[in-house]
């Protein structure tokens, strides 16, 4: 059914701005301030979407973020958007909208089979079938999912940016209908810094849909006027499209803003989609506001049964008409002044049906006046129709409301404008940690007592009437701004507000059968089709607690978040039990109020933003050789160095027999570097490593271990004595946060009165390995400054002098097992010492080499590495080092812990050396190694692989291992059962290559 | 027990569902009973379950300090898989996925046991050879799981960033086929309606605030609704663990942490392969079609199931750079629970110092897999007084003497113990 | 979203610092002199207080200086801030256990594992 | 050998000078790396006169003892950085870590050279305060600070020294060497939506 259902006048539409759009393929018209549900209404469209778990057809049922049932698939492509709630899609040229969960269409839907067989699929029917047999669940499942799920998941990637903003303020307000326009106002007149923010495009709120009067000025104009007062304040912040999501810690606040969404996919050229705005807040005004609820009663889910104030805010705001003739269901005065503006609008009101017998507020006796029927002590005891309400039927209701009777009366309508009263938006309250208190007046949950610092006003605080709004909103403003140091001003204006008489509770409207029993379904959570019914079953089935009801239902668990059930759900569980709702609670609110793209969480981080690649000064030139690089820890290594045509197996391979044979050149640049300075380095040293520290002389070298306080090897390194009290210690790449960190921890919590300064240098220097037979020579060429003898400048020490021109520090150590030599340079020289050696290298067939063939040539010497042979598990003894622990040491870091018993145990895994019986298989690392292959496992394990190279020095595979008992096994065969095959090797000293160490000392 | 079936259901209807009776009773606790089971979550009334069903003692109560699964069994990302490094943990995680295949029939309750495979992703050369040490030992050990390659793992899960220039390279990954998810609530209630219907008592709103020994050994426990006498106790109370222990006068090697997980809105089904990573640690999709991101945990302790939005927004950027297309994906709903991280990552399971006082404790952020295992050793445990052999190891001692059972990897939770 | 009280650089943002887990455990003086029990408990046994928890801090993306706090486990709230060495301050435990726990029976074990105390500010 | 390669500032590959705006277009925000800047951590007892005191004959400048604040010399910038460190800078040229080094022997201090382990990167204009608060938790605000008023705090994921130099607002940002390329990307990505114009500061 179509056609045009737009007022001849009126609305904060501009009819001068048609818009075209498509739903379901059919184009359609509406105008530059129309909702994509305001548009669909205006064109008569009100079959939009089919529902959860029985696909009944379903309409559009309110005007906002509590929107149930009107979701759909926006867009197409990379812009698509699921689950896009209607009512909260501003109107754009072009736009693009479809119904989800239905096929083949929204019309014929398939899944309507479901609604069919609903009497044997009540709530939580899955826990009890589909048992048998047990390897079916998952065909069942299969059906079950595809029948679930709502929108379609886009498949392409987003191309919209979203990025994020810190903001601090002295008042936030969430929220800008009329409290929070007041307390915006009240708070930037007396200079505080504010923020203001609110969901929709425009400020006013519960203004915007309405006919209020204040000051003497329309709601919706009053609301342009302040919020335009506000806005030229500097030190005011004014968010529009802009949900307060969650309320977190500290008075810590998320707001995302959408920034182009109301422009069309390609309509917000270079601006960001979406700013996720992370507020530290001193005072927060919640002016959140309220949601009305409906009532719960006969099919009330029929496309055409509508909110009474969003039916009120599409006539008033959007000059649509939400339907041609209605019927208002109420248990409250507020849905009067909706039945008089929809009078007003020139929709014709059948009747307001009352479920009070006595109806005499101020409001019910405006309505009378204008001639519309009040039928006071009824109910809708049912509603007619398929894929819109034809009409309903009115019958008596009995005092006690639990039954209706008479001759029902017949109403043809194609509007149910139903009002249940109104529950305050306490989400961000409770998420904030507030307790909430029901209130038997009003039935709703309003704030009680605050845990931040935060006050809540207006109709979030459950002050429905205008004149409080404005009232509550003002004094919250200003009392914010008093608390952080500023002046309140004076206020002033006025609103009318008309008195209202108590709304009745009556949480299950009775139908023509008892609840359940007919085919009539009374629906307390549209979203996921959650029934009275099932709520009873629930509560007879044991599931007391709320939480185990909507867990059991799933109430509450839908997009919409139970935003109009939540309180109905509770209130039909109470009753169940017999008790009062204040005693079966109510359910903590969680962030986010309202669904956030995973785009806004995450911001820019993504893409070429979403690491730190730590680069060294000499990164530049790797990447123009080509270098294949891997990262470790944060930090760009260059792996290995391809020649064209080369593998990386034949890289490293090129690059270990250049070290071996005549010179390799390495950027150690990443190595961890601390300077330690005071009298107590020493001392401190002797604590964080495991070996003994007094005696080393300036100018010499050591290698230490570190350990944990659980005795287990954490970091290795190279320290070096450049003076009396001056120490520099070098950590491995990965390690060396940790390290820094480590000393630091000890220095200021544990050890305060010892003297030592350590400051990090890793940056400072940039170091450059030159390993090989031939090192020496060309340092020869290129530092005339050190005598480089073996004599004079032995392995483990250390001479400052200059290399190639540049100041520098030499170190001779090697992780390689071949003569080598360290410089380390400023890192702004870095680049140029490389150059400088690799140009006086050439003579000697320099070859840069990569972390990979490092890798191979301390494996081929029995080095251990820290995160492969010591995983965290391994004791310096485990790893064969015990000449490094000081066993004269009465203590270090993690001393104790070699102790233990299960320290000692002689069946520890101990790194070991493994030669394959066939030299030609490299065993990948990881593998299991067993003493005995068994027909079937399990099988007992007794170590596994850590390092597995081939070796060309050796001309053969070799691996270390960590092997039970493995010191004491050398020359025993074991077995590694492979995925294809089983190898055989032989344990042996993880010392493969020149064992004397002749090549080191040369 | 009426049990339950597609006949009862269709009885049922033509009752319209008026004639269903309570899943469990809410009884008033007797002032003894043989055991009392601190903790009326997964474990503790998988234990009960197991303590009726196999070693006939039905005299037990299970005490809550809210309402029945309402803890962490209530708050995870429901995956079951047993693909730990250890083979101590490894041969108790897989007891528990042996147990899960029939756990709907055995306890007349649908968990919606879903093994619908999952995949382990390595991002770096370190992450792959750890994965082949545990596909290794897994496979040794005779539990299936095997390496796979990034080919197949972009053919598998075509939303996944599997190109070469991805932030987080997929360089391959470890399969299990028969691990999945259920439908968390689900166990919770199964066990506690098959508990119940063999005699266990099940009290919640029942808060221990106090444990009571006689000369060394246990004498009952002090609760809001009285003293309860028993010559068992146990403490299966994860987040809380270490405030009931403390009753007890004892400290343990476990701290409590928030642990969030969030879900987006429902989707139709794209999703099907559970996938863990280290730079995220799970995402998968329910029966309902959201997709559910579990989280790790927040590096302070606390008791509060409120985390932050710091470690959302790094969740989320770690998840967008394994699958991109998601970014306007919203998010609907999130959660906390309060987990109990142990030193080692592993859990805290036996007897204690005091005579007839007994932990099963410290899961961390990996024990609703092991609900059934759990369950299933540790009544073993309490009927005999010692260990169960799987659970042997896992004794309170391997602190003193040093036998840990390190899972920081396989159990995909942070470093967080400090 | 914690905001937290650096004694030296004032209220910071979380994400500036990172938790070092319960303050106040003094490293042993004579480590060898221990039992495994006794220094397991150093090493690994944690109050894990529900309410007032005393905890270490770093601010290690502004001054890197450690420092100590006084949080509420179960509301976040801090109550105290102070620098490394200085004595704790008096803070009246909180009680989250729904009434206070009976006294409890005398005849406690002796098993100084169970009650190493490790109190006292450095 | 080139001369440039002597001597590589951190952002030198990014060829900044060469991009560097010469009219003054209308931006929101200029960027520019700050090169050949003098850097030394300076670690000693902050409540010993003594230390005090030779440090102000040796710097013309007191060091500053409230947090999170700078003091200005004639030669000289010196900025917080804990309760017992500083940030001495200076100008190209002077062989100040050596200087400073002979001048405080004797005493329980520590001087270090990290003129290389920095990246100094000027931010300045209308908009460079909105720049910063995208990934910073810090208050920029007047309010709350300005000139003369440093800290430490995050900028996107990377640990950074903000100094502010005038009310423009202009700010000197310090950041580790190997992580300045990031954080100029970052930096670009951020601005880009006002308008970005690199210097020469």
């Amino acid at each position: 059914m179509t056609g045009n259902f737009r007022l001849p006048s009126g609305g904060r539409i501009d009819r001068n701005r048609p818009l075209g759009f498509t739903f379901n393929g059919r184009l359609y018209r509406g105008f530059a301030g129309d909702s994509l549900a305001s548009a669909l209404l205006a064109n008569g469209v009100t079959l939009v979407g089919r529902s959860f778990k029985y696909h009944r057809p379903r309409g559009i049922f309110a005007s906002g973020a509590e929107e149930p049932n009107a979701l759909v698939q926006l867009e197409t492509g990379a812009h698509t958007v699921p689950n896009a709630k209607a009512t909260q899609v501003e109107l754009y040229e072009g736009l693009v909208a479809r119904s989800q969960n239905c096929w083949p269409t929204v019309e014929h839907d398939f899944g309507q089979v479901a609604d069919l067989c609903a009497k044997i699929l009540p709530a939580g029917f899955y826990y009890k079938t589909f048992m048998w047999p047990s390897s079916f669940w998952m065909k069942y499942e299969y059906f079950i999912r595809r029948a679930a799920g709502l929108g379609r998941a886009p498949e392409s990637p987003d191309p919209d940016r979203y990025d994020k903003m810190h903001v601090h303020c002295d008042v936030l307000v969430a929220g800008g209908g009329p409290a929070g326009l007041a307390a915006a106002l009240a708070a930037s007149r007396s200079g505080a810094r504010v923020i203001l923010a609110d969901e929709q495009g425009e400020f006013g709120g519960s203004l915007l849909g309405r006919r209020d009067v204040i000051d003497d000025l329309p709601g919706a104009e009053w609301a342009a006027r302040m919020a335009a007062e506000i806005a030229e304040n500097p030190e005011v912040r004014v968010l529009r499209r802009a949900t307060v999501f969650g309320y977190y810690d500290h008075n810590f606040l998320g707001i995302v803003e959408r920034k182009t969404d109301h422009l069309g996919p390609n309509g917000g050229q270079g601006m960001v989609r979406e700013r996720l705005w992370k507020v530290r807040a001193k005072q927060v005004v919640l002016a959140t506001g309220s949601i009305e609820r409906p009532l719960v009663f006969a099919d009330n889910d029929r496309p055409g049964v509508m909110l009474a104030d969003a039916a009120r805010s599409y006539a008033n705001r959007f000059g649509t008409r939400p339907g041609s003739r209605a019927v208002v269901f109420t248990n409250n005065d507020g849905a009067y002044g909706a039945a008089i503006d929809l009078a007003d609008a020139g929709i014709p009101i059948a009747a307001i049906v009352d479920l009070r017998a006595d109806v005499q507020g101020p409001l019910p006796t405006k309505a009378r006046e204008r001639g519309i029927e009040v039928l006071a002590g009824h109910a809708i005891a049912a509603t007619l129709g398929s894929k819109r309400v034809q009409a309903v039927e009115v019958m008596l209701l009995n005092p006690e409301g639990d039954k209706v009777h008479g001759t029902p009366r017949r109403i043809e309508c194609d509007l149910v404008a139903v009002s249940g009263g109104w529950s305050p938006t306490v989400h961000l309250f409770s998420q904030s940690g507030g307790k909430l208190r029901y209130c038997d007046q009003r039935l709703c949950f309003v704030p009680e007592r605050s845990k931040q610092v935060e006050r809540s006003a207006g109709a979030c605080n459950g002050s429905f009437g205008l004149a409080d709004c404005l009232d509550e909103g003002y004094a919250a403003g200003a009392a914010a701004a008093v608390a952080v140091g500023f002046e309140a001003p004076p206020r002033a204006f006025s609103a009318d507000q008309p008195g209202e008489t108590a709304p009745r509770a009556l949480w299950v409207v009775p139908g023509k059968a008892p609840v359940g029993h007919s085919k009539a379904k009374h629906f307390v959570d549209l979203a996921n089709d959650v029934t009275a019914a099932d709520v009873r079953l629930a509560a007879r089935e044991g599931y007391r607690s709320v939480e185990h009801t909507k867990r059991y239902t799933t109430l509450g668990m839908g997009p919409d978040q139970g935003k109009t059930s939540n309180v109905a759900g509770l209130a039909i569980l109470a009753e169940s039990l017999g008790k009062p709702i204040p005693e079966v609670g109510t359910t903590t609110f969680r962030p986010p109020y309202t669904p956030v793209t995973y785009g806004a969480l995450a911001g820019s981080d993504v893409g070429d933003l979403s690491d730190v690649d730590r680069t060294t000064p000499i990164h530049d030139w790797h990447v123009m050789a080509a270098a294949e690089f891997e990262p470790v820890g944060q930090w760009l290594r260059a792996r290995h160095y391809p020649k064209a045509g080369e593998d990386m197996e034949a890289a490293v391979q090129r690059e270990c027999k250049a070290v071996r044979q005549s010179l390799g050149i390495m950027d150690a640049s990443t190595l961890g570097k601390i300077e330690l300075r005071g009298p107590d380095a020493v001392k401190l040293l002797n604590m964080v490593y495991t070996n003994a520290w007094d005696n080393l002389a300036v100018g010499r070298s050591r290698y230490g271990l570190m350990l944990g306080e659980d005795g287990m090897v954490f970091d290795d390194g190279v320290t070096t004595r450049l003076g009396e009290n001056h120490y520099y210690m070098t950590t491995t790449t990965g390690g060396a946060a940790q390290v820094f960190g480590w000393i630091e921890e000890w220095l200021q919590c544990e050890w305060l009165d010892w003297r030592v300064w350590a400051t990090s240098v890793t940056e400072q220097w940039a170091t450059i390995a030159l390993a090989g037979p031939r090192a020496r020579d060309l340092m020869h060429e290129l530092c005339k400054d050190i005598d480089l003898s073996p004599a004079a400048f032995p392995h483990m020490a250390m001479r400052s002098g200059r290399v190639a021109g540049l100041p520098a520090r030499v170190f001779r150590v090697s992780f390689s097992g071949e003569l080598g030599f360290e410089v380390s340079v400023p890192s702004s020289s870095g680049l140029a010492l490389w150059i400088a050696c690799m140009m006086a290298g050439a003579k000697y067939g320099i070859a840069p080499y990569g972390t990979e063939a490092l890798h191979v040539l301390r494996a081929e010497k029995g080095f251990i590495i820290v995160g492969q042979e010591a995983d965290g598990t391994a004791t310096p003894i485990d790893l064969g080092m015990d000449w490094i622990v000081g066993k004269k040491k009465p203590d270090f870091l993690g001393k104790r812990s070699l102790a233990r018993s299960d320290m000692v145990r002689r069946d520890r895994k101990q790194l070991v050396g493994l030669l394959t019986k066939d030299p030609n298989i490299v065993l990948p690392e990881g593998a299991q190694i067993v003493d005995r292959i068994l027909p079937k496992p399990p099988m007992k394990m007794v170590g596994h692989v850590t390092s597995s190279y081939w070796s060309g020095a050796l001309g053969r595979s070799i691996a270390l291992a960590l092997v039970s008992g493995g010191h004491k096994r050398h020359g025993q065969t074991v077995q590694l059962p492979l995925e294809d095959r089983v190898v055989e090797a032989v344990i042996g000293s993880p010392v493969f290559y020149d064992p004397e160490g002749k090549r080191l000392h040369a | 027990m009426r049990r339950y079936s597609i006949w009862s259901l269709a009885r049922n209807a033509r009752g319209h569902h008026e004639g269903w009776t309570e899943a469990w009773r809410s009884p008033e606790p007797k002032p003894e009973y043989d055991v009392v089971i601190i903790g009326g979550g997964g474990h503790g009334l998988a234990t009960a379950y197991y303590l009726a069903a196999e070693h006939g003692i039905r005299n037990v109560a299970v005490v809550e300090r809210g309402w029945l699964g309402g803890g962490n069994v209530a708050r995870n990302t429901a995956i079951i898989r047993s693909n730990y490094l250890h083979d101590d943990s490894a041969f108790l995680y897989d007891k528990s996925l042996q147990l899960w295949r029939d756990l709907s029939g055995e306890l007349n309750f649908n968990t919606m046991f879903s093994p619908r495979g999952l995949i382990n992703l390595a991002h770096d050369k370190s992450g792959l050879v750890e994965l082949a040490r545990r596909v290794a030992a897994l496979r040794l050990n005779g539990i299936r799981v095997s390496m796979i390659a990034p080919e197949e793992i972009a053919r598998r899960i075509p939303a996944l960033d599997c190109s070469t220039r991805a932030a987080n390279p997929v360089l391959g990954g470890s399969w299990q086929e028969k691990a999945g998810i259920a439908r968390h609530d689900a166990v919770a209630w199964g066990y506690a309606r098959a508990a119940d219907s063999r005699g266990v008592d099940i009290v919640q709103n029942c808060e221990v605030v106090g444990i009571r020994r006689e000369g060394g050994r246990i004498a009952g426990v002090d609760t809001a609704r009285g003293f309860i006498r028993a010559r068992t106790v146990a403490i299966v109370a994860a987040g809380h663990s270490g405030v009931v222990a403390a009753m007890a006068g004892i400290r343990l090697p476990i701290a409590s942490h928030t642990m969030q997980a969030y879900v987006s809105e429902p989707l139709k089904p794209f999703a099907h392969t559970v996938v863990m990573s280290p730079a995220l640690v799970s995402l998968n999709q329910s029966d309902k079609g959201e997709i559910v991101i579990g989280m790790g945990t927040e590096e302070y302790n606390s008791y509060s199931q409120q985390g932050s939005l710091t470690h959302i927004e790094y969740v989320t950027q770690k998840m967008l750079e394994l699958y991109p297309s998601f970014s306007r994906i919203r998010m609907l709903r999130k959660w906390g629970g309060i987990v109990d991280v142990s030193a080692d990552a592993s859990p805290v399971i036996g007897k204690t110092p005091v005579e007839g006082l007994y932990l099963n404790v410290g899961w961390g952020t990996g024990g609703f897999k092991a609900i059934p295992g759990s369950g299933w050793t540790f009544a073993h445990t309490l009927a005999r007084g010692e260990p169960h052999p799987l659970v042997a190891p896992f004794g309170l001692e391997r602190f003193h003497s040093g036998r840990m059972i390190g899972e920081h990897g396989a159990s995909g939770s942070l470093e967080r113990y400090k | 979203m914690l905001l937290i009280t650096c004694p030296f650089c004032g209220p910071r943002d979380e994400s500036e610092f990172a938790c070092g887990g319960e303050a106040h455990i003094v490293r042993p003086a004579d480590p060898a002199a221990l039992t495994d029990a006794q220094w397991a408990d150093y090493l690994f046994m944690r109050k894990n207080v529900k309410g007032v928890h005393f905890e270490r801090w770093m601010h290690s993306h502004g001054c890197r200086r450690w420092f100590n706090a006084a949080r509420d486990t179960v509301t976040h709230q801090f109550l105290a801030f102070y620098k490394m060495g200085e004595q704790a301050p008096d803070i009246a435990p909180v009680s989250y256990t729904a009434r206070p726990a009976p006294r409890t029976d005398p005849a406690l074990p002796a098993d100084p594992a169970l009650h190493t105390d490790r109190e006292g500010a450095r | 050998m080139p001369e440039g390669y002597l001597r590589q500032s951190p952002l030198a590959s990014l060829g900044l000078a060469a991009r560097a705006a010469t009219a003054a277009d209308a931006a929101g925000v200029t960027m520019g790396e700050r090169e050949r800047v003098m850097l030394v951590n300076l670690r000693g007892d902050g409540v010993d006169r003594g230390f005090l005191d030779r440090v102000r004959q040796a710097l013309e400048v007191d060091l500053p003892a409230e947090p999170n604040t700078a003091a200005e010399g004639t030669r000289h910038r010196v900025l917080w950085l804990g309760p017992n460190e500083w940030l001495v800078v200076a100008g190209e040229g002077e062989q100040l870590a050596a200087a400073l080094d002979a001048a405080l022997a004797g005493l329980h201090v520590s001087v270090t050279d990290i003129s290389d382990a920095r990246a100094v990167i000027a931010l300045s204009g209308a908009q460079a305060r909105d720049v910063l608060a995208k990934g910073c938790p810090l208050d920029l605000h007047p309010r709350s600070f300005g000139p003369m008023r440093c800290a430490q705090s995050r900028l996107a994921k990377v640990a950074v020294l903000i100094d502010q130099r005038d009310d423009a607002p202009s700010y000197d940002l310090y950041v580790l060497r190997s992580q300045a390329r990031y954080l100029w990307r970052w930096l670009d990505d951020a601005a880009r939506e006002y308008a970005v114009r690199i210097i020469r500061p």
